[in-house]
């Protein structure tokens, strides 16, 4: 097949988990990547390896250890920011995961500064969000009364941007939506959207968590109108660690933002009555951070770009075209989304005539087969299409065709046994 | 886990009757519960005749959206619940949250459970506990209100 | 020396760190746990095991690997709700650090609720707060025109709590104070200040990022009166992972406050306009949480709880007595904080004529003692004490008697370097 | 590392002795600087004798709170740079930087920095680099300010 990464087979080998047999002695078919991705050797070892022999607080520690440490964990940063082409490394802030850089953004929009929202003033967000990128959006404008509004879906699964002059107004201060949706796979127009919003002045926050998986990003070479004012990505989903996420802000905005939380770290000077703020990162990095999580994170996308990230899109890309073919096969079984591979990232979720999908999840399970069922933490989409939940493969860099072909034998399974058709 | 005994056959069988499913009239409380995981939902509707520990539960109504555990669950809880006296419900209800909560090391009684130990099974497994669980609840949440509603 | 841990060499070994060599060939002094505990053994085996062979997103998966993440990353949840004798293990939430959890409640009581803060309402803190328990409350108090006010502190280094009346009056909505504080080493009493607070009615936020490592905490064991609404602790400073915290709240308080981070996994239901929330703790766990680090945290409470607080306490107390004692034979030193080792934990804060403390830490580090110093997140209190900085030795469950007798002799030679005396 | 690459006499000596230190008048600007990691902090004032790049450098004070590293280098940057016009400062004040943030990889030129190359040392410990760049920082911000005060 074409496409693929070269040596996939060496490739697995880099990922201990994929060796695990389940019950019965099933091998592990892992189709739910877009839900977390497993981890190559190489990150749990440098985690490890930072435990064993170098840990120590950063920043504050004078001694050997604490420079070592300081060392390591400003170098995630360094890696973070080459990652994503960032116009400056200080852009970057570690948080904990995506959900809370894009609560960054909307809680600290709440308060005084100049870019505090208010009645009459409005945001945007689509249809097809994680909750993650709703609801914080939801607990800003209830809570300054501003409005949130959303651009709808088209049948086939994309944004519908027919409405895009009315919903981008001189009334729009923030436009916050995903580069690639977790449960429909689409990929999104960033460039234009963000052309657009950047037209009527508001600021665009990103959420690339979807992305940053399987789509080569270079800020820097954006267009500046065209270049978002918040990328965020969580670590989990790029083989590193869970308790690590990234913001990844414009200097200007960060510069404008009031702070989120305070505490050890954020601070220039504090007396009882008042304290002033560091510049950033440090502004926004409250306490202790998670330091062996960055020094995963660092490795992982030194992992990933190793591969290459053209090269990880292409194997996605040509798993995702064979997948679609596949569940084609399938009867009785709908795809929720574009239908197109070039068009969409390795997110298939469907449906099954007659089978809901957490038994479908169920009976895949007992094959070995991990999928997710259920609403993939996006209930507005589900509604959109009529559906409760859906069941949902995803596939990563690591993914086999064979590892499709077991999906789908799974499928035709699960139909008999279930006595359809 | 052996699929058959997960997906049991009175399960199956029930899935597929939903056995005192539609919202009926009359009714004192009604409540709506979500599994939050999946997004399964259940209306349910519960219909007492007299007050107190006494009363006789008349008639329990509901429509569900979920899949086949948690449909065989809300048909199997009916079927067992209706025409009981609240008080005499209490300890089937108790035996079915014991049973699931146990992590499949809860031997069910039969006799108290009859057809709900079909769900032995889904008591195994952590992410289906939930889905047997929901009309449960709600009928917890229902009776409690209805009383109150009797009370106030 | 009476107290210390039995076994205390084959305790040491069980953390790999402590048999590094570092420049010179010096082994490793490391007196630097009240910035960040040593890690053993059994911490970075759980979460290595968790990333090669349990690795999946939790709650949300339906499949063999989700159902084995998600009771592990529960399991994390028992352990540490044992570890503090929680009323309810759904009272521990999980956060990233201690100071997220100090300001998920101070920015939550800002917004719309029962408990929500205004003009006329006061908080008050202590003078010998981290940084992490003062910023918070600054930004809360100035966000809603609520007043903060503090105790101060006595020239022994304890809480002045002589204006208490005069300071806890009906105005009082929050009383947030240190158990032992991180510079000071004081020990405060928690019992008296929170029965004192809640007789005004506040809600009393304790933490015990500095007591959680040290004492032993039984909130099931306290009378309700003097039970604090609130306990939060860190991850890193009791031998677990970094990236995690705790927050412990009632049932009823965390009932009361409004959602903070709003995202996957927080909500019962969410549509485009509205969404409702689940129930604690998943209310205020939005998006994915530290899983690995939630499995590592759960073996560091074991290891703990399997060592014994009491022991532990016991052998911090011989240390730091025999500690107190040694520093006072260093011509020049004065300590900052309680003399007395039975109401102190294990953090000693000194001046040493002459040497600024950076300098002093410096020379320390050339013999391979690791301490800190500067403000130790505790501006205001040095400013108390008339001091820019501080150094700083803390010790730990496996710190030595002979680890204190080189930071002795390596204080001499730093005094005999910069040609004191 | 060696203590004494790090503590050179040049160091020590300019430690206790902190040319130009204490606040005097005239002065265009006066800046603040705190090192956040410990509270170190540095007043300092500029007093400029002309306009733009040909402007002298009559005078900088200080008031200090810091280590040695960080007394010595604002002692030894006062002594440096009073009496040099403000381009001539600039290469001074650039190689300072760029030692500083070289990591220790970067090999001083003695010529245009002459006692600054002491600094070295503190330029491979990650910890102490903010120490020696605190005064160095505040000039540059002092010099803004005084420019920006006069152009307005
Ligand atoms: C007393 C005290 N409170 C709060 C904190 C903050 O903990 P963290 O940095 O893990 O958020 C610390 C440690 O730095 C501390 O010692
Ligand atoms: C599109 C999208 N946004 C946001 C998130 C939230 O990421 P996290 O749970 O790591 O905060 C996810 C993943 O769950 C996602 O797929």
């Amino acid at each position: 097949m074409d496409g693929l990464l070269p040596e996939l087979e060496v490739v697995r080998k880099d990922f201990p988990i994929l060796e695990r047999t389940l019950a019965n002695g099933r091998a592990l078919v892992y189709l739910d990547s877009a839900n977390t991705s497993q981890k190559p050797q190489c990150v749990i070892d440098a985690m490890v390896d930072h435990l064993e022999h170098h840990n120590a607080n950063i920043a504050r520690a004078m001694h050997q250890l604490g420079a070592e440490a300081t060392e390591a964990f400003e170098a995630g940063r360094d890696k973070v920011a080459a990652f994503l082409g960032a116009p400056s490394r200080d852009e970057v802030i570690f948080t904990k995961n995506a959900s809370e850089a894009l609560n960054l953004v909307a809680n600290t929009l709440a308060w005084k500064g100049r870019r505090q929202l208010g009645e009459g003033d409005e945001v945007v967000i689509t249809e097809m969000e994680h909750h993650s990128n709703i609801v914080p959006w939801q607990l800003l404008t209830e809570r300054t009364g501003a409005t949130l509004r959303w651009f709808g879906l088209t049948d086939g699964g994309e944004l519908d941007l027919s409405n895009v002059d009315e919903l981008l107004t001189e009334r729009t201060k923030v436009v916050a939506f995903t580069w690639v949706s977790n449960m429909l796979g689409t990929i999104n127009p960033v460039a234009e959207l963000t052309r657009r919003a950047h037209e009527v002045g508001a600021i665009v926050v990103v959420d690339a968590s979807q992305a940053a998986p399987q789509l080569r990003i270079d800020l820097a070479a954006m267009a500046p109108e065209e270049r978002p004012d918040v990328v965020v990505f969580t670590g989990h989903k790029v083989v590193g660690p869970t308790g690590i996420g990234v913001l990844w802000g414009s200097s200007e905005l960060l510069g404008e933002l009031p702070p989120f939380l305070g505490g050890g770290e954020m601070i220039e000077t504090v007396t009882m009555a008042r304290s002033t703020y560091a510049p950033i990162p440090h502004k926004f990095e409250a306490g202790t951070p998670p330091i062996a999580e960055a020094v995963g994170l660092g490795a992982a996308v030194d992992y990933l770009s190793h591969l290459g990230l053209d090269a990880i899109r292409d194997h996605e890309h040509a798993i995702t075209a064979y997948a679609l073919d596949g569940l084609a096969t399938v009867p009785g079984l709908r795809v929720l989304g574009p239908l197109d591979a070039e068009r969409r990232g390795g997110a298939i979720s469907f449906e099954i005539d007659g089978v809901h999908p957490h038994d479908v999840a169920q009976v895949l399970d007992s094959r070995g087969v991990a999928v997710r069922a259920g609403h993939h933490c996006a209930k507005p989409a589900h509604a959109r299409y009529g559906v409760q939940s859906s069941t949902r493969m995803s596939s990563y860099l690591y993914t086999t065709p064979g590892e499709i072909d077991a999906l789908v034998e799974a499928l035709e399974y699960t139909r008999s046994y279930f006595k359809l058709g | 886990m052996d699929l058959d005994n997960l997906y049991q056959d009175i399960i199956l069988d029930h899935a597929k009757r939903r056995l005192n499913s539609g919202l009926r009239e009359p009714f004192e409380a009604e409540v709506h519960h979500v599994n939050p995981t999946c997004g399964d939902e259940v209306t349910l509707r519960l219909h007492l005749d007299g007050a107190g520990d006494d009363a006789s539960i008349a008639d329990i109504s509901y429509d569900n959206q979920g899949c086949s555990i948690s449909s065989a669950s809300a048909s199997v809880m009916t079927e067992l619940l209706i025409g009981k006296t609240v008080a005499e419900a209490r300890p089937v209800h108790d035996a079915f949250l014991e049973m699931m909560r146990g992590k499949g090391r809860v031997e069910p009684d039969e006799d108290v459970l009859e057809d709900g130990i079909a769900f032995a099974g889904a008591a195994k497994l952590t992410a289906r506990i939930k889905c047997a669980l929901l009309s449960w609840m709600a009928y917890q949440d229902a009776l409690i209100q209805a009383q109150e509603a009797q009370h106030g």
